[in-house]
């Protein structure tokens, strides 16, 4: 008789003890999704302006395609973000009267000095990227990869990885990685599952990096 | 693959002149230059020395007057093994190192290799260097640095790429003027470019047009450690008997593969 | 509800699990990893557009036509120039060049020594300075006390300060000399004019060197090593006559060890059966009538020279050498080259004749194949410059080194009589000393006696780009845009014609530095008087584009200007008989034929100290860059020990084994060295590099080995008065 | 004051004497720690490996370690495959040396790899063609194993295993441990094998590499039968020395007989392996790659023909033949040496199959590469063993690892 109640009285105990350790248990797995999902990604990335605001609408339609400053060189290679060279055919007078024009003008044109833009496809040194294989011989948009940069009126908030110095673009936005469209993520294997999907094979290690 | 694919193909190799080498180490301080190697104050300790392309003096054996020795230039030999199982590749077991099919090019990507040293084991060249050190170029020394060749960081192995990209570049040259291909001339290793005696010739081994495909054919051409089974893509060429024999271990009765 | 510690440990169990489930561990993971392959402290190349530019190497006599690879404005790469033609051509040397550029050492700006400290000065100040210790020296009537010492003869750079002491007034203009000066006396005293010769290597069937370093360094390398290219595609032989079996002797397809010093007999003895033999005459050549002193010189080989007396002294054997002279005299055009090693070291003036008897014999100047004579027309032709009273008085004064008087009647300059006239007098004869393009306190032979020297002399101004040797012991130092940075003329030869060649500056000055050319012009203009009337350029380029006039359009777009006219064509057109003289007054002067011997008693120093020359090391002005110095074999140098090549015979005698430590004794030095047991060298015979030792530049050099100038002494050929030491005697003791 | 945590009915040494025993063991892994993190912090520089010898010290390390450590894998297969019941007596033993040599080969693996926080690429960008990649993943998944292996042990510490959770666990993983030693079994024979497999394939290496069946080398079979004939050897002599420091039996003579027994034709058979396959690969394989067998063992300042001779006779045969014959087993003396013998000649075969390997010359124009540890490589190879000697420690102070004890040391 004693055994029994001792028995039950302990398994009532137990049931009530199983209780809260499953509330403390989900609290904890509350805890971790949280900090893992909503606050790390903030922690984890540095938010950076651009030196002066850009607009790629008013310049595509005042010069023409992306090709207009965004050009490939003789020998092949691609110049990426345009160097003051390129602007200041323009801009040697301030276009207009925008706080960002007058800084532009007076702070790098004037002083020629290049504008340190932070570039949000920027993959790490060991990477070759052959804007030529892809522009020129596949015949791919620019938007493909780069999305709609080009239609902007202004320029996004540059987000740094702390850790690594990548931009967020190379990761993509969502922190789970997940990706809509091509241009959401610019990791090895996104550019391995476009390969796979168009040329059969995600090519060899050196056809990419050098 | 398919055999038209195939077909198309590249394989690049050399052929090394061994009468023509004269030890210079103009292609060492070539592949240096080109390819960012770092360089330390000493660098006597030739066991901790980065030297992608290596020149070994070799000597006969003889006394004198009758000694006699030769320079070989080591670059890797880029060893196709049995279809693309060179020693190294095989081995790695983080897919650092890759057979190229398409260029026949052994590869290394130094942001892969995590360090644990079993390629360097497997390759009976002594052709893979690691890390031991963080590179460190002197204060302005650094602008020396090539954009095309990523710098190494401590702690991962590197070796000859046979100037890859090169490739990368001549290939980015023929998209941009609308070309597929690339002539053979448009791409040549950095070592093969300066060698002031023209003692090395590049090329598609597999183009019968090119130099490379006679010059491997020669009698008197070899290759280092054949009977290993490397299959490298490096070839030497010596009037000299000696030298040709120094490329492979034989037993005393054997004769001089010719 | 009970809180208890099992609550906590299941909060825990949560936590890890959620955590789990998150992206933080993975993608921190995955982060950390990616961290180590940007490591910030790793460098990232900036990226930029490529461009080439080419230009001149002036960093050896060769000037070949190199290009520059650059991104954006930096230097990365010195790369062969891809034609045939212009002298293209590149060495370790020249691809060395952008490390040279950015190296550490480089002097970054214009210094003053203050008590023994280096102070930042300007360039104004530094020049007003110099300008007013020499207003000060020809107020005294002391002009003649400016000495210049000058790393080469040829270019505006050195003609420029050549023109700065005349109109100052000293005489004391001294070049660096090297085996071109010899092969010069060789040409003036055999045919009447100083031809530079250049050796058609590539068209030849058959090349004996003397001990001549065509792998080595010798010449122009690049285009050397390319000769020797065509040599082997060819199947055409070369012959190496050598002590040592050097790079060029291990490429030849035979080498003839030799008893250093002895090439001279052995060139006389061949001669010598030659003539006996007369296989001369089935050479269609120079006999009879354009020949002189042929029957003297014929009667002087058969006495001394017979081959057996030969065989004896040079240690070669009979029959090879009666072979060499059959396969010599066979071959369709044979050439016989001289000078030894890379030829920093001017050598024996009669052994060079020696040889190029051989090449006379054979009837080969100016066929395919043969010995193809330059004459040295300059292009410089600027007026005289102004001379007053006191330049007057002052280049009339006496050449401190003696040359080309009394018996120093043959050579222009005498840079190795330098220290020795300083020393030999109570106070320094020299008061101020210009030191351009060259690093005499380095590359002379016996470093005590030449630190002795440079000690004495009051006030050193040094040019040089780099904190060397001789920079360091200096007073002040403008210091010279290096080679990538500034514009130059520099003579070369393309393919067997003279050339002038255009360094262009391919960067601007990474530094405060100035043009030595510009140096000079304005220190002259501070001087004032007629010495700034002399130099009416407003600055180097000025004077450049003056001097070069037309040919500047060539040069800037082949690099070269080819001298059409500076071949020598016939011997008609000789300027003094017009014949090849064997024997005449003038060589009879020097007293044929006396070789140099080696410093040292035989019985206090058993063995023989020679110097070998190495591509992998630069022993000239231009030190070793990083990459260069690691290309340098461990049987070289280990950590900063040098190492002596020795035969294994040797070695046993004295208790050496390879790798051990041995103190290396000469009549001029001590030096602890370890050995390096060498098949290919002759027994009783230790060689060592030139090149390291270096005490200056930056800590990739500095302090690695011995400089063999520490252990070798100058020995003046009895002929020319250059030195013609070509090794030392020594011992060597195990410790 | 600890005495509620000491197992029941067995005496253990007071707390005092048994912490001044930690404090020198700790000394020991403090000066290994101190090394580790000189090595990770300022590379691999630290260490006199260099381009020659990119494996040396550590790895030899590693290959013996876990060599030794295979009594735990084969103890278990005798057990719970075959059916050797009295091995339940050391089985617990076997497993917690395995557990200390598995952690220290993988803490060694850590040390060595010149970009540790890349380590994990090898699970998640593996090659499957390369041997490494196998050991990596048997050899944690092993580790896994060896652990659950060990887990049950721990719950029995008196202290954990009034907790019923414990309790219960403890009992029920007994239950299922058969089906654990069988995997186990499998992952060990594999991966021993895959270590023989790293040199064994260097075909590159004329002195490594062997012929084989399919994609494995004959190493690859030595290698597992070798740790299968000399990790029970290893066993038994830990056991040995536990007793002499515990100053009393522990296990049983029969069952440390029946296991030597076992190892003892393990390693016969074995070492009729070794020899042929020696000789195979001396009569064909080298010959057809222009070697002689002598090439190797000539010309160089250390590795004579000697190594030969010591690793197959002397610590192969000899202890062989001692252990197979009942009057060499019951010879205490002589029992000692083979089983030292033993222990020594893996360790041997393990070190020629590294160190040999990379100071033999495959080029002719190369000499022999001779190499020595620096201080932080001995140092972090003694790491693991101080590591180990805390461990066993603990785990004999406070488990009930010899359930032989209290039955041979009753408590008065």
């Amino acid at each position: 008789m004693s055994e029994t109640q001792k028995v039950s009285a302990s398994d009532n105990k137990k049931k009530d003890a199983g209780g809260t350790t499953i509330l403390f248990f989900l609290i904890g797995v509350a805890i971790s999704l949280a900090l893992g999902w909503i606050i790390f990604p903030k922690l984890l990335y540095s938010k950076k302006s651009q030196p002066i605001d850009f607009s790629h609408v008013v310049h595509s339609e005042a010069v023409g395609d992306c090709d207009s400053c965004h050009f490939f060189r003789e020998d092949g290679t691609f110049s990426g973000a345009p160097t003051l060279a390129e602007c200041i055919d323009c801009h040697e007078e301030a276009q207009g009267d925008t706080e960002d024009e007058r800084i532009f003008v007076e702070e790098y044109v004037a002083q020629n000095k290049e504008v340190p833009w932070l570039i949000y496809s920027e993959q790490p040194d060991s990477v070759f990227f052959s804007h030529a294989a892809h522009v020129k011989k596949a015949k791919m948009s620019c938007e493909s990869c780069h999305g709609e940069i080009g239609t902007s009126d202004a320029l996004p908030i540059y987000e740094e990885n702390r850790i690594t110095g990548y931009s967020r673009n190379i990761w993509g936005k969502n922190i789970a990685g997940i990706k809509k469209h091509t241009w959401d993520r610019m990791k090895m294997n996104d550019c391995g599952e476009c390969h796979e999907e168009e040329i059969g094979d995600k090519g060899s290690c050196f056809q990419c990096h050098k | 693959m398919s055999k038209g694919s195939k077909h198309k193909d590249k394989k690049f190799g050399m052929v090394i002149d061994l009468d023509k080498c004269t030890g210079c180490g103009a292609c060492m301080v070539a592949c240096m230059s080109e390819n960012n190697v770092p360089f330390k104050e000493n660098e006597s300790n030739k066991l901790d020395s980065i030297t992608w392309m290596r020149v070994y003096k070799l000597e006969n054996g003889k006394s004198f007057p009758d000694a006699d020795i030769c320079f070989l230039p080591r670059p890797c030999m880029h060893c196709e093994g049995d279809h693309g199982h060179a020693p190294c590749v095989s081995v790695c077991p983080a897919i650092a190192t890759d057979y190229d099919h398409k260029t026949g090019i052994v590869s290394q990507i130094y942001t892969r290799c995590f360090g644990c040293r079993y390629c360097m084991a497997a390759c009976p060249y002594h052709a893979r260097y690691f890390n031991w050190w963080d590179p460190v170029w002197p204060e302005g020394m650094e602008k020396l640095l090539n954009p095309n060749v990523s710098p190494r960081m401590r702690g991962v192995v590197e070796k000859c790429s046979f100037c890859h990209h090169r490739y990368q570049l001549a290939l980015d040259k023929a998209y941009a003027d609308g070309r597929d291909k690339i002539e053979e001339d448009e791409y040549q290793t950095a070592c093969t470019q300066a060698c002031p005696a023209n003692a090395i010739i590049f090329g598609d081994l597999d183009n019968k047009k090119h130099a490379v495909y006679s010059l491997k054919k020669n009698p008197n051409t070899f290759r280092l450690l054949e009977r290993l089974g490397t299959n490298p893509k490096v070839y030497y060429h010596s009037s000299r008997e000696w030298v040709r024999r120094a490329g492979d271990n034989y037993l005393k009765h054997e004769t001089t593969k010719a | 509800m009970k809180i208890d510690r099992r609550s906590f440990l299941s909060l825990g169990a949560g936590a890890t699990a959620g955590l789990a489930f998150s992206p933080l561990p993975w993608k921190l993971m995955d982060d950390s990893s990616i961290w180590t392959q940007n490591w910030p402290w790793v460098p990232v190349p900036t990226d930029g557009e490529a461009s080439y530019v080419d230009t001149v190497c002036s960093l050896c006599p060769g000037g070949c036509g190199i290009t520059i690879r650059k991104i954006d404005d930096r230097v990365v790469k010195a790369e062969k120039k891809d034609s045939d033609n212009a002298n293209s051509g590149i060495c370790i040397l020249g691809l060395s060049s952008p490390q040279l550029l950015y190296s550490p050492s480089r002097i970054k700006t214009p210094l003053k020594k203050i008590e023994g400290k280096w102070v930042k000065i300007s360039v104004k100040e530094a020049v007003a300075e110099i300008a007013e210790k020499l207003k000060d020296l020809r107020k005294d009537k002391l002009s003649h006390t400016l000495a210049c010492i000058s790393g080469s003869s040829s270019g505006t750079v050195p003609a420029l300060f050549e023109r700065f002491l005349k109109a100052y007034g000293s005489p004391n203009f001294i070049t660096v000399p090297s085996v071109k000066d010899v092969y010069k006396l060789v040409f003036s005293l055999s045919l009447g004019s100083p031809y530079v010769p250049v050796f058609d290597i590539a068209n030849s069937d058959f090349v004996v060197s003397f001990g001549t370093g065509l792998l080595d360094g010798w010449g122009n390398p690049a285009q050397a090593f390319k000769a020797h290219s065509i040599l082997k595609d060819n199947k055409k032989k070369l012959i190496q006559i050598e002590a040592r079996l050097s790079n060029t002797a291990a490429k030849a397809d035979k080498w003839i060890p030799i008893k250093p010093g002895t090439e001279g007999v052995l060139a006389l003895g061949m001669a010598n059966i030659i003539i006996e033999k007369r296989l001369y005459l089935n050479k269609n050549i120079l006999f009879d009538s354009v020949t002189e002193g042929f029957e003297e010189f014929k009667a002087l080989v058969a006495k001394d020279y017979s081959v057996k007396a030969v065989a004896e002294i040079t240690g070669v054997k009979q029959e090879d050498i009666t072979a060499l002279v059959e396969d010599f005299m066979k071959a369709q055009s044979p050439v016989a080259l001289f000078g030894r090693g890379e030829g920093t070291i001017p050598g024996s003036l009669h052994e060079m004749m020696a040889v190029n008897f051989l090449n006379a014999l054979a009837g080969n100047f100016n066929k395919a194949g043969g010995v193809h004579l330059l004459s040295d027309n300059s292009y410089i032709n600027w007026t005289e410059p102004i001379l007053d009273d006191t330049a007057y008085y002052g280049i009339n004064k006496k050449r401190l080194d003696g040359a080309g008087d009394g018996k120093y009647f043959l050579a222009k300059h005498l840079l190795n009589r330098l220290p020795e006239v300083l020393n030999s007098s109570e106070t320094s004869p020299i008061n101020m000393l210009f030191v351009t393009d060259s690093n005499p306190f380095y590359t002379m032979a016996d470093t005590k006696l030449v630190r002795e020297a440079f000690e004495k002399i009051p006030f050193i101004v040094s040019f040089s780009s780099y904190m060397d040797e001789t920079a360091s012991m200096a007073d002040i130092i403008l210091p010279n845009h290096f080679f990538l940075e500034r514009y130059q003329d520099v003579v070369a030869t393309c393919g067997l014609k003279p050339a002038v060649g255009l360094s262009k500056p391919v960067v601007n000055p990474i530094f405060d530095t100035i043009h030595s050319g510009d140096a000079v012009i304005f220190i002259a203009k501070a001087l004032g008087g007629t010495i700034a009337e002399s130099f009416a350029w407003d600055d180097y380029k000025a004077c450049l584009d003056e001097t070069l006039e037309a040919k500047k359009d060539i040069m800037d777009k082949e690099l070269f200007w080819v001298d059409e006219s500076g071949v020598f064509n016939a011997f008609a057109d000789a300027e003094s008989s017009g014949k090849f003289e064997f024997i005449n007054d003038k060589i009879r002067q020097t007293k044929p034929y006396t070789f140099v011997e080696a410093e040292g008693e035989k019985k206090q120093y058993p063995l023989t100290l020679i110097r070998f020359d190495s591509m992998r090391i630069a022993s000239g002005y231009t030190a070793n860059s990083p990459f260069m110095t690691k290309t340098v074999a461990d049987t070289v140098i280990k950590e900063n020990d040098i190492f002596v090549e020795i035969n294994p015979k040797t070695a046993a005698e004295y208790n050496l084994t390879d790798g051990s430590k041995a103190l290396l004794t000469t009549p001029k030095g001590k030096a602890q060295v370890r050995v390096h047991l060498y098949e290919g060298i002759m027994q009783g015979i230790i060689s060592m590099p030139s090149g390291l030792g270096h005490s200056g530049y930056d800590n990739y050099l500095a302090g690695k080995g011995i400089n063999i100038n520490e252990l070798i002494g100058q020995i003046e050929d009895p002929a020319s008065g250059f030195d013609a030491a070509w090794g030392i005697r020594a011992v060597l003791v195990r410790v | 004051m600890d005495s509620a945590l000491i197992p029941k009915g067995v005496k253990r040494c007071s707390l005092g004497r048994f912490s001044l025993w930690m404090i020198a063991l700790t000394a020991i892994l403090l000066w290994g720690v101190i090394a580790m993190l000189l090595c990770w912090f300022k590379g691999l520089n630290q260490t006199n490996m260099n381009d020659a010898y990119g494996f040396a010290l550590w790895i030899w390390a590693d290959l013996a370690v876990i060599a030794l450590g295979g009594g735990a894998f084969f103890t278990g297969f005798l057990k719970y495959i075959v059916g050797k019941d009295e091995l339940k007596n050391i089985i617990n033993y076997a497993v917690v040396i395995g557990v200390v040599c598995y952690v220290s080969a993988l803490l060694i693996l850590a040390i060595d790899v010149g970009q540790p926080l890349r380590s994990w690429f090898i699970f998640w960008h593996a090659n499957v063609h390369s041997m490494l990649t196998e050991v990596a993943f048997c050899l944690s998944c092993y580790l896994v194993v060896l652990i659950i292996e060990f887990l049950p042990l721990l719950f029995e510490n008196p202290k954990l295993d009034r907790k019923p959770f414990f309790h219960h666990l403890s009992h029920n993983m007994h239950e299922i441990m058969a089906i654990f030693a069988a995997t186990g079994a499998f992952l060990s024979f594999f991966h021993q094998g895959s270590l023989g497999g790293v040199s064994g394939v260097l075909f590159g290496r004329p002195f490594a590499f062997r012929e084989g069946l399919f994609i494995w080398p004959w190493t690859f079979f030595l290698f597992t039968w070798s740790a299968a004939a000399c990790g029970p050897c290893f066993t038994i002599l830990i056991t040995r020395i536990t007793e002499k420091i515990a100053k009393k039996k522990l296990v049983k003579d029969n069952v440390i007989d029946l296991l030597a027994k076992i190892s003892g034709w393990m390693l016969g058979t074995y070492i009729i392996a070794k020899i042929f396959d020696t000789w195979y690969w001396a009569a064909y394989t080298l010959p057809k790659q222009g070697f002689s067998l002598i090439d190797f063992y000539s010309n160089n300042p250390f590795y004579g023909i000697w190594i030969l001779i010591v690793e197959i006779f002397v610590c192969g045969i000899i202890p062989a033949v001692i252990l197979i014959s009942s009057k060499g087993r019951k010879n205490k003396r002589l029992f000692m040496t083979a089983i030292i013998l033993a222990v020594i000649g893996v360790c041997i075969n393990r070190w020629v199959m590294v160190m040999q390997t990379m100071a033999a010359p495959v080029m002719t124009f190369e000499d022999w590469f001779m190499y020595y540890p620096s201080w932080q490589e001995v140092a972090t190879t003694i790491l693991p063993v101080a590591f180990g000697a805390i461990f066993i420690s603990f785990a004999y102070r406070y488990l009930p690892i010899f359930p032989q004890e209290s039955e041979l040391n009753p408590i008065d």
